[in-house]
C-alpha cells in the first residue's frame, strides 16, 4: 500500500513541533540540542519524501547533505556546552545569563 | 570656480587651524579673522556670475555640486561673511583655537548652504550647519540640555527636510533646480512635499511653537557664535521660503499662506512680550529675535513683491543688529560677570563706547527710522497692507511698540541708572573689541538710509 | 557521458577557494613559526590570501559564471557582495593583529575565513542546497568563534548563538524542504514559476524559509540574540559577524526576492518582512538608548541599519538592489572603522567596547575621537558621509516604490538613533573623568584601517560607488 | 521724476542747512572730550548758521505759485513711488526759522545753563542732533521722510529727557516719552500704508493731489491715523501723559524741544496734510475737537501744579491744544501764527524758568519761592512779559495769534470750541498769574535752600550771566512784538498774505458766516482773561493772601482734590489698560506656556522613547529559553500569515 504525502507532512510537522517545544521546555542544553536534531530531521524526512514523491534525487542529496551538516553542528554544539558547563555540576541553561538588557 | 573657493577656504582652513599648536589664542584668532576676510572678499569677487558645478548622480534622480549666488543669496553671503569676521574678532573664549575653527567651519557650511544650487545639496549643507553649533554648545555650553533641544529640534527638521528633498527629487527628477526658472512641482504629493521643507524651515527660524529650542541655545552659545547663529543660520529657514518652497512649491506656499502668516503674527507678539519680562539680556534678544523673524514669516505669506524685497532687506537687518547686540551684551557679560538686568546698571557713565554701541544696536533692533530695521519693517507691512492683510499689519505695529519697550528696558537697565557698586567694572571697550562690532553699526546705517541695492535684485 | 565540472566551473569558484586554502596555508603556517612571529605570520597569510580571492572576484565582475550545474552564479551582484565579506573578514583579521596579545590567533583566524567561504558560497547561492550549505558553514564558524575569548560571556553569547541560530536554521530547511515539495525543484528560479501560486505548501515553505532568513538579518522579532551575542562575542569576531552574516543573508534574501518569487504574489508573499523591517527600524534604534557597551549598541543599531536596507529591497527593482548594496558596503565600513578604534583604545583586553572609556576620549586621542566622531555621523545618516546619501538613495527608491510609511518609520528611527549616537559623541567630548585606563599611544594597524575606514565613508558621498550592473539574478 | 509742492531741481542751500547740525552733532560727540566747552561754541554757531541760511533762502522758498511753491531738492529713491527729497516752502520756512533761530538762542543759553556739567559735550551732541532731526522733519517732501524726522526727534528727546541718567526718574520719563511716541509713529506708519496701498507715492504732491478722488472713509483714516503721530508728539489727550514727565530733562531741553518745536510738530503736520483735512469734515470736527479738550484738560490741570516746570508743561499742552484745534477745523494761519507767537513766549517763560532753577540751585516748587521780584527783577519782567503774551492780553503776540485761533473755531463752523476755548483762555490766565504771583511776590519762603546754596558755591559755578540772559533778552522783542508786527490787520495781514499761496484765502473756506463778530469774540477773551486774573490776584496777590502764605500754600495742596492730584487718572488708566496686562500676558507666556507646554511636548516625546527602550530591553532577559521563545512565537506569527494568505486570492 502507498502512503499518502499528505501524511508524511503530517508526520513531519509532529515531529518538528515536538523539537520545537524540546527546544523551549527543556532547560538540559543537551536535550535541547537533541530536540534541534529532531527539527533537522524532520526536514530531513520531509525531503526525502517529496524527492520519492517528485522522482527528483535532488531531495535526497539535500537530505545527505543535511546529515553531514548536522553531525559537524552536534560537534561544534557539544565542543561549545563543555566549555560552557566546565566548572558547574549540574548543566541549566538558566544559570548563563550574565548577559541581558 | 571663485565660488567653489568661497566655500572650500573657510572648510579647509577652520580644519586645518586644529594643527595649531592649542595654546595660540593670537595667532588663531589672527587667522580665523584674516581668513573670514578673504572669504568676504571672493564672495564679493564671485558676485552673482561665477558658478561651479558637477555632476554628483543620475539616478534616482539628477544631482549635481552646483555652486552660485542668487541675488538673494548674495546678499546673505556677504551678512554672513562680514558677520563671521565680526564674531571672530570679538572672541575671547577658552580653548579659543578649537572655537575659531568651529566658527570657520561654521561659516563654510552656511556659505554652502545658502550658495547651493542644488537642493539635495542644500539639504547635505542644512545638516552640516548644525553640527558645529552641536559641537560649541558640548563644549562651551552652560547646560548640556541646551544641547540635546537644539539637536533635536533641528536633526529632526533636517530629517524632514530629507524626506522631502528624496520624494521631491524622485517626482521631479533632478534636484539642480535652486535658483533657476525650473516649472513648479505639481502633483498629489506636493503638499506633503511642502510640508516636510516648511517643517524644517519653521524649526530653524524658528516660529511659535517650535521655538522652545532657541531661547536656551542662544543664551547659552558664547556670544560670538551666537552672533553668527542668529544672524544668519536663523534665515536659513526664510531663504528656504524665499528661494526654494516660493519658486518650487509656489501653490503651496499660497494654498497654506494664512497658516504661515498666523503662525508669523503669533511668533510675533509671543516673542515681543515674553521679552518684555525676561531678566535675562540675552534670553530678551533671543525672543525679540522669534518676534522680528515672524514679521518675515508674515511677508513669505502675502506674497506681494514689495513685501518680499522688504523681507530681504529685514534679513539683513536682522543678521547686522542682532549680531551686534550679541556680541555687545557678550562683551557686557565678559566685563560685569553676569547678564541678568536686575543686576547690571549704570554701566555707561564709565562705558560710553559699550552704551553707545548698544544704543545704535538696540534702536536698529526696535526699528528706529533711519536705521535698517526700519527699512524693513516699513517695506514688508507696505507690502502686507497692498496685499490686503490688515490684521497681520496690526499686530506687527502693536509689536513694534512693545519692542521699543523692551528694548529700552534692555539697554536702560544695563546703561543707565545710577551705578551698581558689586559688579566689577572693568574699562571700556578697547580699540580692536570696538572695531569688531563697528562694521555692523555702520552697515546698519548705511542700509537704513540707502537700501535700495537690495531692493533691486 | 562527460564529467560535466569545467575549467569555468573551478573558476567560478576560484575565490571562495582560495579563501578556504589560505585557511589551511594559516594553520600549516602555525605549526611552522616560533610563538613570536606565529600571528604576525597567519595575518600576513589570511590578508595575502583575501587579497588574492579580492582580486580573482574583481577579474570575474561583469561576467556571468556557474558552478555545480547552476546552482552556483557569480559574476555579477554575487561578486559585489563577495567583496564586502571579504573587506569584512580582512578588516577584522586586523583587529586580531590591532587588539592586544591573545592565544589560538591563528585557528581562529582559520575558522572565520572559513566562515567567510561559507558567506561567499551564500551570496552566489543559486538554489535551496547550496544556501543551507553556506548558511551552515558560515553559522558553524561562528559559534565556534564566538567561545574563543576566555570570557565566560563568550561562552554563553556561543551557547545562545549556537541553540537559537540552529533552531532558525531548521525552520529554514523545513521551508526549503516545503518549497521543493510545492515545486519539485530546488533550483530558486524553477520557485517563480506562477503555476504553484495557490499552492499552501508553497506559502507555508517560502514562510518558514524567510523565517530563517530573517533571524539571520536579527529583525525583530527574532532579533533577541544578536545584542547578546555581539556583546559576548570576541571584538573581531562582531566586526565580522556584524557584516558578514548581513550581508550574504541579503544576498540570499535578494535573489529570493527578485528571482525566486512569482510576480503576481511577490509584494503579498513578502508583507511581513516589510513589516518585520518597519518595526525593526524603532525597535533597533530604541534599544540603542542608553547602552553602556559599543558592541552591544552596535547590534542593537545593526537591527535598525538592516531595516533601512531592505526598504531599498522593497521598490523589487534592480535599482533598489544597486542602493542597497552601496549603503551595505557603506555600512561595512562603518562597523569595521568603529571597531578599529575600539581596539586602538584598548590596552589589554576589550576596554574599547566599554562605552564609559569614551569620556573625554576627545582630550586624550583628538584624532581617534574625530574618526569616532565621522563614523557615528555615518551611522547616524548624518553628512558628510555615505551614511547621507544611502539614506537617501533608500528614501528614494522607498519612496518611488510606493513604500511612503516605511520611508516615515526610517525617518523617525533615524531621529532616535540621532540622540543615541549623538550622546556617544557628547561623552567623546565632555571633560574626561579620572581613573579611565589610559588608552594606546599609537597602534598602526587599527588607525590606519580606521583612517581607511573614514577616508572610504567620506569619499564615497562624493563619488557614490554605485555598481553599475548586478544581473544576472539567476540561471 | 520726483513728484513735489516744490519745483523740481536741486537746491543746495537747504541741504547744507539741514546737514549743519548733523556735522556739528557728529563733532560734538566724537571729539567731545577734547573739544570740552568749545563744543557748546560750536554747536551754537552751526545752528546759527543753519538760520542765516535759512533766512537767505526766503525767497526761494516762497517763490512760485499754487502746486509748484518753494524750493526741493532731491535725494535718492528706494523704489518706483519710493522718492526722497527736501522740500522748502513757506510752511516749512516758519519751522526752520523758529528751529533755527530760537533753537539758536536756546543752544546759547545752554552754554551757560550746563556750564561744568560732567558730559557737556554730549549735551550739545544731542541738541545738535535734535535741530538736525526737526529739520528733516518739517523739510521732508514725503511721508516716510516725515516719519524718519519723526522717529528721529523722539530719539533726541529721550537722550535729552534721560540726560541725567543717574536719575531713575529721568530714565523713567524719557523711556515713557518715547514708547508713547512710538505709539504715535506706529499711527503714522499705517497712514502711510493706507496712502502707499491707495495712491502708490509716498510724497506729498502727488498724494494731495489724488486726495478729492479718494473716498471719504479712506481719507478719514489716513486723517485719524496721522492724528495718532501728530497727539502723540504733541501731546495731545490721551497720549499726553509723558510732557510733563519730560521735564525731567535740563531747562533748556524744555524750552526748545518740549515747547518750542518738537511738540508742535503735530501742528506742522495737519498743516502740511492741510489738502487731505480739508476734504474730511469728520476729521476737521475730531482733531479740532481733541484739541479744544486738550487746551481745557491742560489748563485745568495747570491750575494744580506747584513744579514751576510742569505748570510751563500743562500751559504747553494746552496751548498747542489750540494750535492743533486751529489746524484742525482749518484756520491754518491762526494755528500757524499761535505756534509761531507760542515758540517765543514759551521758549521766554522756560529759560526765565531756567534762571530762576539755576539761581536756587535747582529749587522747581514754587511754594519754596516767592519774593522773587525784588532778587531778581531781570527774570520777573521776562516772565512777566511772557505771561501776558501767553494770556492774550491785547497788544502782545499772544493776542493776535490766540484771537485768529479762537475766531476761526466758529469761522468753520464749531461753536462748541469756540466756546471752550474762551473759557480755557480764562483758566490760563488765572495759573500764569498764580505762578507769577506765587513766584514773585511777597517774601521768600526758600532760605533752607537759599542756604544750602549759600553754603557750596562750588555746587554750581555760575556762568557769566550774560550768556544766560541776552538770549531771553533777545526773546522778549518778538513775544511781545510779533504779533503785531504781522498778524494785525485780518485778511490783509502779511501773515495771510505770505500763506496765502498755500492755503488760499481763508474767506473762501470759511464754511459758516459768524453770528458774532472778530470784535465780540475779544472782548469776551478779554472778559475771560480779567476774570482769570482777578481769581488768581485775590488767592495770591492780596495782601492778606501774602501774610500767611506759607500756610495757605499747604492748605491748598493739602485740600487739591483727588481728581487733580491724579492728573484725571489718565496715567492710571494707561497702566491698567496696557503696562500690566502686557506684563502679565509675558509672564504667562515666558513662566508657564513656554517651558511647560510647548517644551514640555518635546521633552514628552524623548521621555516616550527611552521608555520605549526600556520596554525593548526588558524582553533581552538573558534567558536562552525565553529567546528561542519570542523566536517561535515569531514564526507562528509568519507561518499563520502565510497560510492565511495562500487561501485568500
Amino acid at each position: 500500500m502507498v502512503v499518502p504525502i499528505g501524511d508524511y507532512v503530517a508526520l513531519a510537522a509532529v515531529i518538528f513541533f515536538i523539537g520545537v517545544f524540546g527546544v523551549i521546555v527543556r532547560r538540559n542544553p543537551l536535550i535541547m540540542l537533541m530536540s534541534i536534531e529532531l527539527m533537522l530531521n524532520a526536514g530531513n524526512l520531509l525531503l526525502v519524501a517529496f524527492a520519492r514523491l517528485w522522482l527528483q534525487n535532488a531531495g535526497q542529496i539535500f537530505a545527505f547533505i543535511v546529515i553531514t551538516v548536522a553531525a559537524a553542528e552536534a560537534a561544534i554544539g557539544l565542543a561549545i556546552i563543555v566549555t560552557t558547563f566546565r566548572p558547574e555540576r549540574f548543566v541549566d541553561v538558566d544559570d548563563v545569563r550574565s548577559l541581558h538588557g | 570656480m571663485i565660488v567653489l573657493a568661497t566655500i572650500l577656504l573657510p572648510l579647509v582652513a577652520g580644519a586645518l587651524l586644529f594643527a595649531l599648536p592649542r595654546q595660540d589664542r593670537v595667532l588663531s584668532r589672527a587667522i580665523g579673522v584674516v581668513v573670514a576676510t578673504i572669504t568676504l572678499v571672493t564672495v564679493i569677487a564671485a558676485g552673482t556670475t561665477s558658478e561651479w558645478s558637477f555632476r554628483w548622480l543620475s539616478r534616482p534622480f539628477d544631482a549635481a555640486f552646483h555652486f552660485g549666488a542668487t541675488p538673494t543669496s548674495f546678499w546673505i553671503a556677504l551678512l554672513l561673511t562680514v558677520a563671521t569676521a565680526c564674531a571672530i574678532a570679538a572672541s575671547r573664549e577658552a580653548r579659543l583655537r578649537d572655537f575659531v575653527a568651529q566658527l570657520l567651519l561654521l561659516e563654510g557650511a552656511m556659505l554652502g548652504l545658502f550658495l547651493a544650487r542644488d537642493l539635495l545639496l542644500f539639504a547635505l549643507f542644512w545638516d552640516l550647519m548644525l553640527l558645529p553649533v552641536f559641537f560649541v554648545l558640548i563644549g562651551w555650553g552652560e547646560h548640556p540640555a541646551t544641547a540635546w533641544r537644539y539637536f533635536i529640534y533641528n536633526f529632526a527638521g533636517g530629517l524632514t527636510l530629507l524626506l522631502a528633498t528624496a520624494a521631491f527629487g524622485v517626482i521631479y527628477g533632478s534636484t539642480d533646480v535652486i535658483g533657476r526658472a525650473a516649472g513648479p512641482l505639481v502633483g498629489a504629493w506636493a503638499p506633503w512635499i511642502y510640508a516636510g521643507f516648511a517643517f524644517a524651515f519653521l524649526v530653524k527660524t524658528p516660529v511659535w511653537p517650535l521655538h522652545t529650542w532657541m531661547p536656551p541655545t542662544y543664551s547659552g552659545l558664547p556670544a560670538p557664535m551666537v552672533a553668527v547663529v542668529s544672524a544668519v543660520q536663523s534665515k536659513a529657514g526664510l531663504y528656504g521660503f524665499l528661494v526654494i518652497a516660493l519658486t518650487l512649491l509656489p501653490h503651496e506656499v499660497h494654498a497654506y499662506a494664512l497658516a504661515l502668516m498666523v503662525l508669523g503674527a503669533v511668533s510675533l507678539i509671543y516673542g515681543a512680550v515674553i521679552a518684555l519680562t525676561q531678566n535675562d539680556a540675552k534670553r530678551i534678544v533671543a525672543y525679540s529675535s522669534l518676534s522680528h523673524l515672524g514679521l518675515i514669516a508674515i511677508a513669505v505669506g502675502s506674497g506681494n513683491p514689495i513685501a518680499l524685497r522688504g523681507a530681504l532687506v529685514y534679513i539683513v537687518a536682522h543678521g547686522l543688529f542682532s549680531a551686534a547686540l550679541f556680541l555687545v551684551l557678550g562683551y557686557v557679560e565678559e566685563r560685569e560677570a553676569t547678564r541678568l538686568l536686575a543686576r547690571l546698571g549704570g554701566l555707561g557713565w564709565k562705558n560710553p563706547k559699550l552704551a553707545g554701541a548698544l544704543c545704535i544696536a538696540a534702536l536698529a533692533a526696535l526699528g528706529l527710522p533711519g536705521l535698517a530695521g526700519f527699512a524693513g519693517e516699513l517695506l514688508i507691512l507696505i507690502g502686507v497692507y497692498q496685499a490686503g492683510y490688515v490684521w497681520p499689519v496690526i499686530v506687527a505695529l502693536i509689536a513694534i511698540v512693545v519692542a521699543s519697550a523692551y528694548f529700552l528696558r534692555l539697554y536702560q537697565d544695563a546703561m543707565n541708572g545710577p551705578e551698581v557698586p558689586d559688579v566689577p567694572v572693568r574699562g571700556d571697550l578697547t580699540w580692536p573689541e570696538a572695531l569688531a562690532v563697528a562694521p555692523l553699526l555702520a552697515a546698519l546705517v548705511v542700509v537704513g538710509v540707502y537700501p535700495a541695492p537690495l531692493l533691486h535684485p | 557521458m562527460t564529467l560535466p565540472f569545467t575549467s569555468a566551473d573551478w573558476w567560478a569558484v576560484a575565490p571562495v577557494s582560495i579563501v578556504a586554502i589560505a585557511a589551511l596555508v594559516v594553520l600549516l603556517a602555525d605549526i611552522l613559526f616560533a610563538r613570536r612571529e606565529q600571528r604576525y605570520a597567519s595575518i600576513v597569510i589570511a590578508l595575502a590570501g583575501l587579497a588574492a580571492a579580492g582580486f580573482v572576484a574583481a577579474r570575474q565582475f561583469g561576467h556571468d559564471y556557474n558552478a555545480f550545474f547552476g546552482g552556483f552564479l557569480t559574476g555579477g551582484f554575487a561578486t559585489v557582495f563577495q567583496e564586502i565579506i571579504l573587506i569584512a573578514a580582512a578588516g577584522s583579521v586586523i583587529l586580531y593583529a590591532a587588539l592586544g596579545p591573545a592565544s589560538r590567533i591563528a585557528g581562529s583566524i582559520a575558522i572565520m575565513l572559513w566562515s567567510a567561504c561559507g558567506a561567499m558560497l551564500m551570496s552566489g547561492a543559486a538554489n535551496l542546497i547550496m544556501i543551507f550549505l553556506g548558511l551552515e558553514l558560515l553559522s558553524l564558524g561562528l559559534y565556534a568563534l564566538c567561545a574563543t575569548d576566555d570570557r565566560k560571556a563568550s561562552r554563553e553569547s556561543a551557547l545562545k548563538y549556537l541553540i537559537l541560530s540552529s533552531m532558525a536554521t531548521a525552520f529554514l530547511l523545513f521551508g526549503s524542504a516545503l518549497l521543493f515539495g510545492a515545486t519539485g525543484s530546488v533550483e530558486l528560479a524553477d520557485l517563480a514559476n506562477p503555476a504553484h501560486v495557490a499552492n499552501p505548501l508553497f506559502w507555508t515553505g517560502a514562510g518558514m524559509f524567510l523565517i530563517g532568513l530573517v533571524f539571520k538579518l536579527s529583525l525583530v522579532p527574532f532579533h533577541t540574540w544578536t545584542p547578546d551575542v555581539f556583546e559576548g562575542a570576541p571584538l573581531p569576531v562582531t566586526a565580522f559577524m556584524s557584516v558578514a552574516t548581513k550581508a550574504a543573508t541579503i544576498a540570499v534574501l535578494a535573489r529570493f526576492i527578485y528571482a525566486a518569487l512569482p510576480v503576481s504574489v511577490g509584494q503579498r508573499l513578502l508583507l511581513p518582512v516589510w513589516i518585520v523591517a518597519g518595526v525593526s527600524m524603532i525597535v533597533g534604534n530604541v534599544g540603542m538608548l542608553a547602552q553602556r557597551d559599543l558592541k552591544r549598541l552596535l547590534g542593537y543599531s545593526g537591527i535598525a541599519q538592516v531595516g533601512y536596507i531592505l526598504v531599498a529591497l522593497a521598490g523589487g527593482t534592480p535599482l533598489g538592489l544597486r542602493y542597497a548594496l552601496y549603503y551595505l558596503t557603506a555600512y561595512a565600513f562603518m562597523n569595521l572603522g568603529a571597531f578599529a578604534v575600539a581596539a586602538a583604545i584598548s590596552p589589554h583586553g576589550e576596554e574599547g567596547a566599554d562605552l564609559r572609556n569614551y569620556q573625554g576620549l576627545a582630550e586624550r586621542r583628538p584624532w581617534l575621537a574625530a574618526a569616532m566622531t565621522l563614523i557615528l555621523l555615518a551611522l547616524a545618516g548624518l553628512p558628510p558621509t555615505a551614511g547621507f546619501l544611502g539614506k537617501i538613495l533608500i528614501l528614494a527608491s522607498g519612496v518611488s516604490a510606493g513604500f511612503v510609511w516605511l520611508a516615515a518609520l526610517l525617518i523617525v528611527g533615524t531621529a532616535i538613533s540621532l540622540y543615541a549616537y549623538a550622546k556617544v559623541v557628547r561623552a567623546m567630548y565632555a571633560p574626561a573623568e579620572t581613573g579611565l585606563p589610559e588608552p594606546r599611544p599609537f597602534v598602526p594597524l587599527a588607525w590606519v584601517s580606521a583612517a581607511i575606514c573614514c577616508a572610504v565613508i567620506v569619499l564615497m558621498t562624493f563619488y557614490p560607488l554605485i555598481p553599475s550592473n548586478v544581473l544576472p539574478l539567476a540561471h | 521724476m520726483s513728484h513735489s509742492l516744490g519745483v523740481t531741481g536741486t537746491y543746495p542751500l537747504v541741504l547744507t542747512l539741514w546737514l549743519l547740525p548733523l556735522l556739528g552733532a557728529i563733532i560734538c560727540w566724537a571729539f567731545g572730550p577734547q573739544l570740552r566747552t568749545m563744543s557748546g561754541w560750536l554747536a551754537s554757531a552751526l545752528v546759527g548758521i543753519s538760520f542765516v541760511l535759512a533766512v537767505a533762502s526766503w525767497s526761494d522758498a516762497t517763490q512760485g505759485a499754487g502746486g509748484t511753491l518753494g524750493a526741493h531738492q532731491p535725494l535718492a529713491s528706494w523704489l518706483p513711488g519710493f522718492d526722497f527729497g527736501l522740500l522748502l516752502d513757506p510752511l516749512s520756512l516758519i519751522w526752520t526759522f523758529i528751529i533755527t533761530g530760537v533753537g539758536f538762542l536756546i543752544v546759547f543759553y545752554s552754554i551757560g545753563y550746563m556750564d561744568g556739567d560732567r558730559a557737556f559735550a554730549r549735551f550739545f551732541a544731542y541738541m545738535s542732533f535734535f535741530v538736525f532731526a526737526m529739520l528733516t522733519l518739517v523739510l521732508s517732501d514725503n511721508f516716510i521722510g516725515l516719519l524718519v524726522g519723526w522717529g528721529l526727534v523722539g530719539l533726541a528727546s529721550y537722550f535729552l529727557i534721560g540726560f541725567w541718567f543717574e536719575r531713575q526718574s529721568a530714565v523713567a520719563a524719557a523711556r515713557k516719552a518715547f514708547v508713547i511716541n512710538v505709539v504715535g509713529d506706529v499711527g503714522m506708519m499705517f497712514a502711510i500704508f493706507l496712502i502707499v496701498a491707495n495712491v502708490h507715492s509716498i510724497n506729498f504732491g502727488a498724494v494731495f493731489a489724488a486726495a478729492p478722488a479718494l473716498s471719504a472713509g479712506v481719507l478719514f483714516a489716513i486723517c485719524v491715523t496721522l492724528f495718532i503721530g501728530a497727539a502723540a508728539k504733541s501731546a495731545q489727550i490721551p497720549l499726553h501723559t509723558w510732557l510733563p514727565d519730560a521735564m525731567e530733562g535740563p531747562t533748556p531741553v524744555s524750552a526748545l524741544i518740549h515747547a518750542a518745536t518738537m511738540v508742535t510738530a503735530g501742528v506742522y503736520l495737519v498743516a502740511r496734510c492741510a489738502p487731505l483735512w480739508d476734504h474730511s469734515h469728520g476729521a476737521q470736527l475730531l482733531v479740532g475737537g481733541i484739541g479744544a479738550a486738550t487746551a481745557l484738560v491742560g489748563a485745568i490741570l495747570g491750575t494744580a501744579q506747584w513744579d514751576i516746570k510742569r505748570i510751563l508743561a500743562y500751559s504747553t499742552m494746552s496751548q498747542i491744544g489750540y494750535m492743533i484745534m486751529g489746524v484742525g477745523v482749518g484756520a491754518y494761519e491762526g494755528g500757524i501764527a499761535h505756534f509761531f507767537a507760542h515758540a517765543f513766549f514759551k521758549a521766554q517763560l522756560f529759560l526765565g524758568a531756567g534762571l530762576i532753577i539755576h539761581a536756587l540751585a535747582d529749587e522747581q516748587d514754587i511754594r519754596a519761592m516767592g519774593g522773587l521780584r525784588r532778587r531778581m527783577p531781570f527774570a520777573f519782567w521776562v516772565m512777566l512779559t511772557a505771561v501776558l503774551s501767553i494770556c492774550g492780553v491785547p497788544g502782545f503776540s499772544g493776542f493776535f495769534s490766540k484771537d485768529a485761533v479762537i475766531y476761526g473755531a466758529l469761522q468753520h463752523g464749531h461753536p462748541w470750541v469756540y466756546a471752550t476755548d474762551i473759557v480755557t483762555a480764562g483758566i490760563t490766565a488765572y495759573y500764569m498769574f498764580r505762578l507769577l504771583f506765587v513766584a514773585f511776590l511777597g517774601e521768600y519762603r526758600g532760605e533752607a535752600a537759599q542756604a544750602h546754596a549759600a553754603a557750596e558755591p562750588a555746587h554750581r559755578p555760575h556762568a557769566p550771566a550774560w550768556i544766560m540772559n541776552a538770549p531771553v533778552a533777545v526773546l522778549i522783542a518778538p513775544s511781545v512784538a510779533i504779533g503785531a508786527v504781522l498778524m494785525f490787520g485780518g485778511e490783509n495781514s502779511p501773515w495771510q498774505r505770505f500763506f496765502a499761496p498755500l492755503f488760499g484765502a481763508t474767506s473762501s473756506r470759511a464754511i459758516a458766516l459768524p453770528p458774532v463778530s472778530e470784535g465780540v469774540t475779544t472782548l469776551l477773551v478779554f472778559i475771560t482773561v480779567i476774570i482769570g486774573f482777578a481769581i488768581a490776584w485775590q488767592r495770591y496777590a492780596t495782601r492778606s493772601a501774602q501774610a500767611d502764605a506759607v500756610a495757605r500754600l499747604r492748605r491748598e495742596s493739602e485740600r487739591m482734590p483727588a481728581l487733580l492730584t491724579n492728573l484725571l487718572y489718565f496715567d492710571w488708566l494707561i497702566e491698567r489698560l496696557f503696562v500690566r496686562p502686557a506684563q502679565q500676558l509675558g509672564a504667562l507666556f515666558g513662566r508657564v506656556l513656554d517651558p511647560h507646554v510647548f517644551d514640555g511636548a518635546v521633552r514628552d516625546l524623548v521621555y516616550w522613547a527611552r521608555w520605549l527602550g526600556t520596554l525593548v530591553r526588558s524582553f533581552q532577559t538573558g534567558l536562552v529559553r525565553a529567546y528561542a521563545l519570542i523566536l517561535v512565537a515569531g514564526a507562528a506569527c509568519f507561518i499563520v500569515y502565510y497560510a492565511v494568505a495562500a487561501g485568500v486570492r
